[in-house]
């Protein structure tokens, strides 16, 4: 079962990449998803089934839905692919990159020391998770749930079209 | 079931939100960048998972439910608002608002 | 080893039994509409016209596989896969009797939802990929649709993870021994009827593929096998939807004499052919006439069934 | 009637509080009413407070009504208490008596303004402030009347603001009453600082414990006294204010600048004798600029030619009188003028208005004349006050009180003839000056107009005012007159009084004499110069002597000119030279630097997402790397 997860996290990591790279906004989404399952696997491998679950059926089949929806919606894709490859000039990534490879190695450095426990491979089951949430994290699910109230809210609110759209404003000198 | 040293977990979670982390910074599609936070998330998320199932606390599991939430309701939001943005701006590059430098 | 046989020979036999069905149900459909609807119906190759699926097979594998240059073609060839690859793994988590089943999965039940969820992606990259613009409105369809009712499909089945106390499918066949759940459940069982439809958008519910508005819908560029996949994969879907009510609320494999796989099969027989019942007699409704029912008759009452269910539940200790 | 006494200052604080909040909405009928109301209302409370206080005197012959605690900051607990004793009763007894009358007289005087309103709110608020300062029980409370009464006088002065010059002498008014006003504020923090408390009867208790006769400390508390004193009550060298103030209406000129403001200074020496008693210097230099003011008072007013800056040179130089009294330590004398002073020259200036009134303003003495028959009302009354200004023998009160302040400064210890000697020599002169005003403005032939004679409403104030300068005389006579003594026993309860030292009735009734020969030949003289001989002055002025020092009293010799010379040009001068402001190069260099860091940095500000995003990434990640590395 190691290899699994070595093997998964190994797909993640290159589907994230290409996720990253990529110029076409649904190839790129599709290996987010490919990305997406892989962690969840991952989360299955390592004893925590329960959010294996959330993280396909939320995160790969509800949240990218929505992006899906919006590209279709929006109609992008194969069009703007040119414009895409414009925008990601290789000089771009110089900052970002080097960024990124600190921050790792801050990671890395931190966790070089410490001795941590392997993990286990035994199931951290639903009902234990149930049993925590609605225990002594109840007050984090009545947030939670404030939180999604608003998230909709909010989102019913900007998504709808009240005035007429504006004309695309100048670009500015 | 994986018997693996939680360090590579982690290191895996830390590479998954470097690679997020340099999405956020480098595309200027505000699509790609919502991708990108998504990325970020997950991998946030993958730590705390990856921590749980060290400890053998659903600690970490729950903090996950947690990020899933937010992440939904940000994304929510964050559609929303891309759609507006599109309907102004008839584009997704973010620079295209930049009206409000110094 | 004779474990491992015997998982292997159990995947083999419920992935070509899964298959085979689906093929059987197109004759099946199609003699069943006929009866209906008063007509005849295939009845020409083979016995009561049973070689139909066969020739029907022939010709689609060799038909041209044609791609449209306007495609983007990645994503034109993986989407029917999509559909029947997420239907089929679902059946991994089906007990068909007690011992034969692939896996036995303490999340069984998320994993069917996250694998039908899953199946959005075929209809709305189909119709995304097309370059088609009737498929695209049809792709936009599905996903809204799908998206739709994957909640109270989710929510339906609650119920019965209260009552069952699991999301482990055997655990619930066994706990529906003194009673199956169609019984107390019964308002999750339409809910979930409803929305199994929806999911797998037949009929009335097939506005993403609707001929007289879009042109069959997302898969309108498919031709040959792709076009056969999507097809069948419907029939895929419809099957899986049958024996997960029977799974779920009228008892799985649960009956007197008879053997439990036998059972399960029987019960499973019906509900497809009460699938069908449902083309041959429902008109379909229009687009905002589907979500809207969704959103505000689908979602409060079955956000009810759990309520009440809860209750009950917690009444009873 | 004492647990009253918290109405005496809050009816009139009440009344200006109504009229300042409503007052627009008022009519001015009600205004008057809610105004001159108020102050009459605390007038009937005082009297009353006053007669159970003589009638049956409180233990210790003081009450004291805390009202509440004002603040407690450390040691300073200062409270809103109102102290009673004989002093303060007299204080309030003038400042609501004469108040009430003058703002009666207001209600006619003022009735066409159109600021009718805010006229009567801020002598409403005057009268309270004063009151304050007259009962306050603490230095801190004292304060607040104190500077009550300088805020409502720069108000009042300035009330008809919208003329230039008024404006101008409001604020200098202010600005020089505030020179002496640092110094009170500086003698209260020391008198806080070394006794520990501001508490009157306290600090005069610890004073006299803990400081010796003479000692540094007492003499600096003291002279910072006085500089308060001689700043409010237009003393020299602060006086410059007093002429110019006279630019207010007429009845803020007889309330504020004669009757009760200007003598606040008087009240404090008075109130805080204690402390001068401790610095015999700063004791005899109050003497000392008494007589300087006074003579220089009366001899500025001796040519002015404006009415009202006579009258007000003449307050300047009877308060010199009342410092010169102080000086000597004659506490009760001091206030015994002051009580005669306030009626006969609050009753001069309404005479002034009435004429003012009736003439259209005309404010210059030789412009006027003649008006004796046409204001007979006015004139008799205006007299009446002039006799008591110039201390006719026997018949005024002016005589008694002026009378008694320069036998105390004749015979007191700290007193001496010279100092007698410039107050007779001021008596001759103020009457030479009182009664040249009366027969310029009410003798000779008449050169205005009448247009207006005053109403009831003011010749009654006139009428009282007159019979009181007349008779309020009589509450203390020499002993050779009937020898009676009202006022100084009872005074007496609040102010030491003078060691007698011995009995001369025949010194005393010689120099009486000697006075009284002084007034009645300064009349005579006044009659022949400007009645008899108008052609005499003109003659003085063309000699080149008498021009200079015309020029010279004229100009108030000459204060104005020198503080223009020594503070006014060169602080103008210092200001224009750091008209670039050398402080402000300091800050404006601050916000050119601001600026600059600000363009620097808005230059971050470039409306890219990713940039912001960078920016949060780099900073996130030198924090965690500083967390990490040390």
């Amino acid at each position: 079962m190691n290899a699994v997860f070595y093997i998964s996290s190994l797909v993640a990591v290159i589907a994230t990449a290409l996720v990253v790279t990529r110029v076409n906004v649904v190839h790129a989404l599709l290996y987010l998803i490919v990305s997406l399952l892989a962690v969840a696997l991952i989360f299955f491998v390592l004893g925590a089934p329960f959010v294996a679950a959330l993280e396909v059926l939320i995160y790969a089949g509800a949240i990218m839905v929505l992006f899906v929806f919006v590209i279709m919606m929006l109609n992008l894709g194969a069009r703007g692919e040119r414009r895409q490859k414009a925008l990601l000039n290789p000089s771009i990534w110089i900052g970002p990159g080097i960024l990124a490879i600190v921050l790792l190695g801050e990671l890395v450095y931190v966790l070089i020391g410490q001795e941590l426990p392997p993990t286990s491979g035994s199931e951290v089951s639903p009902k234990q998770v149930s049993l925590a949430l609605f225990g002594p994290y109840a007050l984090g699910v009545e947030l939670a749930s404030v939180l999604l109230l608003a998230g909709l809210v909010g989102a019913y609110h900007l998504g709808r079209r009240v005035a007429p759209p504006r004309a695309p404003s100048k670009e500015d000198p | 079931m994986a018997q693996v040293p939680m360090e590579h977990g982690l290191y895996v979670a830390g590479l998954l939100f470097c690679l997020g982390l340099v999405g956020v910074l480098v595309r200027r599609d505000l699509l790609f960048v919502l991708m990108s936070i998504e990325i970020m998330l997950n991998a946030a998320g993958m730590a705390f998972v990856v921590a749980g199932a060290g400890w053998q606390q659903p600690d970490g599991q729950i903090m996950f439910i947690f990020i899933l939430t937010m992440a939904a309701a940000e994304v929510a939001v964050g559609l929303a608002l891309i759609v507006q943005f599109h309907h102004h701006f008839k584009t997704l590059d973010a620079d295209a608002a930049r009206r409000m430098r110094g | 080893m004779c474990e491992a046989a015997r998982s292997i020979l159990v995947v083999v036999g419920v992935l070509a039994g899964a298959i085979a069905i689906a093929a059987g149900l197109i004759w099946v459909e199609r003699r069943l509409l006929a009866l209906w609807q008063d007509r005849l119906g295939p009845n020409r190759v083979g016995p009561f016209g049973l070689l139909q699926v066969m020739a029907d097979m022939i010709k689609i594998m060799t038909k041209e596989d044609w791609v449209p240059p306007f495609a983007d073609r990645a994503v034109f060839v993986l989407a029917p896969a999509i559909i029947v690859v997420t239907a089929l793994l679902s059946f991994a988590i089906i007990p068909f009797a007690p011992g034969i089943g692939v896996v036995d999965l303490n999340v069984g039940l998320l994993f069917f939802l996250a694998m039908s969820s899953l199946g959005v992606y075929s209809v709305a990259f189909a119709g995304w990929a097309s370059g088609n613009k009737y498929s695209l409105l049809g792709g936009l369809r599905a996903a809204a649709q799908m998206l739709s009712y994957e909640v109270f499909m989710g929510l339906s089945l609650m119920g019965v993870v209260i009552l069952a106390g699991s999301f482990n499918l055997r655990t619930i066949v066994e706990a529906q021994e003194d009673m199956w759940f169609c019984i107390p459940q019964f308002l999750g069982l339409v809910i979930f009827v409803i929305a199994g439809v929806a999911e797998t958008h037949r009929l009335p519910f097939d506005l993403p593929e609707a001929e007289t508005e879009l042109v069959a819908g997302y898969h309108t560029e498919y031709s040959g096998m792709k076009f056969g996949m999507f097809f069948v994969g419907e029939y895929i879907g419809v099957t899986l939807i049958s024996a997960l009510v029977v799974t779920l609320f009228f008892g799985g494999w649960n009956g007197p004499v008879l053997p439990p796989i036998v059972w399960f099969l029987l019960k499973t027989s019906l509900f497809i052919c009460l699938f069908i019942l449902l083309r041959a007699t429902f008109p379909r409704p229009r687009f905002d006439q589907l979500l809207g029912f969704g959103w505000k008759v689908m979602l409060p009452v079955s956000l009810a069934n759990l309520l009440v269910t809860g209750a009950v539940t917690l009444a009873r200790g | 009637m004492f647990e009253l006494l918290w109405l005496i200052p809050a009816l009139p604080l009440a009344g200006f509080l109504v009229i300042a909040l409503m007052g627009g909405a008022l009519a001015r009928r009600a205004v008057a009413v809610i105004g001159v109301g108020s102050v009459g209302a605390a007038a009937i409370v005082s009297v009353g407070v006053a007669a159970q206080f003589i009638s049956a005197p409180p233990p210790g012959d003081s009450l004291t009504q805390v009202l509440w605690a004002w603040l407690e900051v450390g040691l300073l607990r200062p409270h809103v208490a109102l102290c009673l004793d004989a002093l303060s009763v007299t204080m309030i007894l003038v400042v609501t008596v004469v108040g009430f009358l003058i703002l009666l007289y207001s209600a006619e005087f003022m009735g066409d303004d159109e600021s009718y309103a805010w006229f009567f709110a801020y002598m409403d608020l005057f009268v309270a402030s004063m009151l304050i300062l007259a009962l306050a029980d603490n230095l801190f409370f004292l304060y607040l009347g104190w500077e009550g009464v300088g805020l409502c006088s720069y108000l009042l002065i300035g009330f008809w603001y919208k003329e230039r010059e008024n404006a101008r002498a409001a604020m200098k008014a202010f600005i020089v009453t505030r020179v002496g006003d640092v110094g009170l504020a500086v003698a209260l923090l020391l008198i806080f600082t070394s006794l520990g408390t501001l508490q009157i009867q306290e600090v005069m208790r610890r004073a006299a414990q803990e400081w010796a006769v003479g000692s540094n400390t007492a003499t600096l508390a003291a002279a910072l006294l006085l500089c308060g004193a001689v700043g409010k009550s237009a003393q020299a060298p602060l006086q410059t204010w007093l002429p110019d103030a006279m630019a207010g209406p007429t009845p803020v000129s007889a309330l504020i600048h004669a009757a009760t403001m200007v003598t606040a200074g008087v009240y404090l020496i008075a109130r805080t004798n204690g402390l001068f008693s401790l610095a015999p210097a700063v004791q005899s230099v109050v003497a000392i600029i008494g007589v300087a003011t006074l003579l220089l008072g009366g001899l500025s007013a001796l040519v002015q030619r404006d009415i009202k800056r006579v009258l007000a040179y003449s307050t300047m130089s009877q308060i010199g009188y009342m410092f010169l009294a102080l000086g000597v330590g004659a506490w009760s004398a001091a206030i015994f003028h002051f009580a005669t002073h306030a009626f006969f020259k609050s009753l001069l200036f309404l005479g002034a208005g009435a004429v003012l009134l009736a003439t259209d303003e005309q404010r210059d003495m030789f412009k006027l004349g003649g008006l004796r028959a046409e204001m007979p009302y006015t004139f008799w009354t205006f007299v009446a006050g002039a006799a008591s200004l110039a201390a006719l023998p026997l018949v005024t009160g002016g005589f008694y009180s002026k009378d008694m302040m320069l036998w105390n400064a004749w015979t007191s210890p700290k007193g001496s003839p010279w100092l007698w000697l410039g107050g007779a020599l001021g008596a001759l002169i103020t009457a030479l000056y009182a009664f040249r005003m009366v027969f310029l403005t009410f003798f000779g032939e008449r050169k205005s107009v009448v247009s207006r004679r005053p109403g009831p409403i003011m010749r009654i104030p006139m009428g009282i005012l007159a019979v009181l300068s007349i008779f309020a005389g009589f509450l203390e006579t020499p002993g050779w007159l009937g020898g009676m003594d009202y006022l100084s026993p009872f005074l007496g309860t609040a102010l030491p009084g003078l060691p007698h030292a011995k009995s001369q009735p025949a010194m005393e009734l010689f120099l009486q004499a000697l006075t009284s020969l002084l007034c009645v030949s300064g009349v005579l003289v006044a009659y022949l110069l400007f009645v008899a001989h108008p052609e005499v002055p003109d003659r003085i002025a063309a000699i080149k002597a008498g021009g200079w020092l015309q020029g010279f009293w004229f100009s108030g010799w000459g204060f104005d000119r020198v503080y223009e010379f020594i503070v006014v040009k060169p602080f103008v001068r210092i200001a224009l030279a750091n008209r670039g402001d050398v402080v402000d190069t300091l800050f404006t260099g601050l916000a050119r630097a601001n600026e600059a860091l600000h363009s620097s940095l808005s230059r971050t500000q470039t409306g890219k997402l990713r940039d912001y995003a960078l920016g949060v990434v780099a900073g996130a990640v030198l924090a965690i790397g500083i967390m990490v590395l040390l």
